[in-house]
Order: C-alpha cells, then structure tokens, then sequence
C-alpha cells in the first residue's frame, strides 16, 4: 500500500455533482474541493422567504497563540452523510426554517479557504439565525471530520472541538 | 423479547462450535495512525460486543483513547456500545471530532 | 414640481463607489441598486477571522396572509449614515468582532431582491452570530428607512417594524 | 449655564423686537404625503421648541402621528425634542421605521 493510513478520508467517494445534488436533497454532503458558494445559496432562493443567513468557516492563521501554516481535514464520508441528513431533519422540526443546505471539505486547505459552509432561508429571520447556528454547532459536534494543524515550528496534531 | 432469546440461543450454539463472524474495522485520524492501515478485517466469536471488539484492538494497536472518549459507528450510522455486531458489519470507531 | 413628494427619498445623492467606499469605511451605507454581495464581502477578508456570518433581507411574496406584488423602501441617506455609523461602531465595542459592513437598498424593489445586507467575520464564531444579528435589529429599529408595500387587491400601505 | 443663560437673554430681546429663524423641514414617508411636498423652509421665533414646531406644523398639515410616536433629527443626527433649534438647522420628523 503506497498511499498513506488517510488516504481514504481525504478524498470523498462520489463526483462533485453528486455532492451539490445530495446536499440539495438531504441538506448535508462533503466535498473534497473548494466549496461553490453560490452554487449552494442559488438552491435557496425560495420566494417565500424573507431571510437568509450564512456561516462560512474559513481557515484561521492562527489557533490561539499559535500560528498556523495549514491544515487538513479528515472525514468519514458516508456516516457524515447519514448523520448530515439527520441533523438538516431535526433542526427543520426544532426551527422555522424553509430549506438549510451545508457542506464541509476535507483535504488539505490554506489559510483562508472555506472548511463549512451553513445556509438557512426562512420567512423571519430570527428562525434562519437560531437554524444556522444550530447545524454549524451541531455538524462540530457530530459530524466525523477530523483535522490536523500544521505549524511553523512545531509538529502537527490532532484537534479536538470537545477538548 | 423472543427475538433476542433467540438469536442469544443461536449465538451461544455457534460459539460451542466454534463459529466466527467476519468484520471490518475502519480507521480514521489518529487510530490510522496507531493502527497503521486504514481497515482490517478481524474475525471475532458472534457474542463479541463492541466494547470488548474495542479492547481487544486497543490491545493490539495500543490506541490511547480510553473507550469513554469514543463513539462507534455500524455500517455507516452511529450506534450504541450495546448494539450487536453481526457477520459483515463495518465497524468505525469515532475518536472526538473536529470539523468547523 | 413634477416629481412626487419622496422622489427625494427614493435614490441616493452619492455615487455607487463612494457608498460602497462609505460602507467600507464606516460599516454602513445606503444604496439605490442592486446590492453586490461579492463586493461587500470581499471587503471583510481577514486572514485572522475564522467565522463569517451574513444576513440577506430580501422581499417576501407576502406579509403575514396578503400577498405582496412588490415594494418601495425609502430613506433619509444623511442620517441613516451618520446613525448606521453609529451602530457599527457600537458593534464592536459589543461583541469580540473584527469587521462588519451592511448595505440597505431603497427604492422600488421586486420579490426576492436583498433589501439589506450585513456581513461580519471574527475569530470564533459565536461573536459573528450574534453581532450580526443585533446590527440587523438595530438597523431595523434606528435607521431611517421607511417601506411601502403594493399589494394585487388592496391599496399601498406604509409599514413599521415597530407596530 | 452662563452660555445657557446668555441665549436666554438674547432669545427673549430678539422676539422682543420680532426676530425670527429660518429652519428648513423635510418630510419622509407618511409625512410627506400628508404636508404634500419634500421639504419647507419655516420662520419661527428663536425660543419655539422642536415639540411647539411639530405641534404647529402637525396642524398646518394634519398629521395623524402624535408626538410620542416619532423621533426627531436635527441636522441629520437624531436629536432630543429638548435641543434647541438654531437658524439654519435642518429638522426632519422621524414616523416609526420600517427597514430591513
């Protein structure tokens, strides 16, 4: 085996519009490239509603007092898929929401790059913000994705959002 | 109720004859590491838990994670510790995540 | 004098890149068009700021039940920007953020276009929610903007956020 | 206070011999429709308050909002009804907003 121990979880199993069309539909999907923000928003547009909010994670140049080069995100795709799905579900029955479509990449990304992207549309917009919030906190907490930092002067390590 | 009287009777007949079922265990982040592959297939008795599937590969691949810090996932959805493993299960177990 | 009594509300004195200048310095701006989202979130690129959080107001097809054709929002520019100033700076002395910027357009508006945008990024991502939303509410509350909305069977009707 | 009271004193000798200030008002919204223009220039003596020239204009026009309703700005800063109007200032009545 010539391909590292990760090699499985930094790349994702199915095609880019396969992702867009599973997130369209379930509300969840990892990709393993750039995020097309506007391709995800455009699947909002809904004339009902009055309110869209958005998360963008984006990649910081520094985790506390530590500079960071950049890092890589590991994910276990078809579990985030099922768990991705059950968690759009429930905060559609706990919110008054319209449509909510996430994505998170894996892979390795730079300072700067888009990790998660979390859209809400709803009538009100107090619904859209509680929503958004909720799956991004959520998707941290559930979602199998792992990262590793890559630092100027130290080695690398596993993170932890619980810890 | 009869159900899992049964499959306990079925269980326990298969073991006194010394039946095994097949998984197959994924690793993710730093269990790949500590393991050093990303599956195995492992052969266990049909009573084995989870719990005790953990043990044993911590054992072998000396995992530092205790399983009180783990999830574990079968065939590709989260899963209780008492869930049965049956033959041809894939087993992940979820060390704390970290997306956002 | 042939134009109606809020011609004088209804588009803005300043040129678009002075408002998008004026947005850019001071967090607030009114604008006449379309508002370009991209623009104004490319002024909050922040290589420190891990969250970013955006709010899109945009025109509902209907208000409670009435179904609603289109609508005009109309604004007094000089105080809206001298107040939306105001708000931005309370902003951040309020919450741990970094930048935040938002644009409310007035003038004749169809269903779906953005009424108002607000963008902010910071660090974590709880001071990006939760500045977002109160720079909204505050912007609906203190800022001079007044709405009418034209409905199919019924006459016009100036709305308020507060009653 | 002195300064306070030097207007005061210069206030009342002024009305005293007829004085007045040009302030220019402008309307927005609801306002507008009901004083049927943009904006208008009014001649009022230098003690009126923001209250007693909202009052006045109210009748002129027949606004429907009392004063409690709205807010005030002067010179394009929202303002107390308690801040004095000097010639020249721009006074705009501000009816219940609606952005967003």
């Amino acid at each position: 085996m010539t391909d590292n121990v990760h090699s499985h979880s930094m790349t994702i199993k199915r095609s880019v519009d396969e992702v867009y069309a599973i997130a369209q539909r379930d509300g969840f999907a990892l990709l393993d490239i750039a995020i097309d923000e506007n391709r995800l928003k455009n699947t909002l547009d809904d004339d009902r509603c009055g309110a869209f909010v958005c998360f963008e994670g984006r990649v910081r140049n520094h985790n506390n007092a530590t500079s960071v080069e950049r890092l890589t995100y590991y994910g276990y795709e078809d579990l985030a898929l099922n768990q991705g799905r059950a968690i759009i579900e429930e905060a559609k029955k706990r919110f008054e929401i319209t449509h909510a479509i996430a994505i998170h990449r894996i892979g390795a990304l730079e300072i700067g790059d888009v990790a998660v992207w979390v859209g809400v549309v709803s009538a009100h917009r107090y619904p859209a913000f509680d929503a958004c919030r909720w799956i991004l906190d959520t998707i941290k907490a559930d979602i199998p994705v792992w990262k590793q930092e890559y630092y100027e002067d130290a080695p690398s390590k596993w993170l932890s959002n619980n810890g | 109720m009869s159900a899992i009287k049964e499959t306990e009777r079925a269980t326990r007949a298969a073991t006194q004859v010394g039946a095994v079922i097949t998984i197959k265990v994924l690793y993710f982040a730093s269990l790949a590491d500590a393991a050093n592959c990303q599956q195995e297939t492992v052969k266990v008795e049909p009573s084995t838990s989870l719990s005790e599937l953990y043990d044993s590969l911590s054992q072998k691949h000396g995992f530092s994670h205790s399983q009180e810090e783990l999830r574990v996932a079968v065939n590709d959805y989260f899963a209780k510790w008492s869930d049965p493993i049956n033959d041809g299960d894939s087993v992940v177990f979820i060390t704390p995540v970290a997306g956002g």
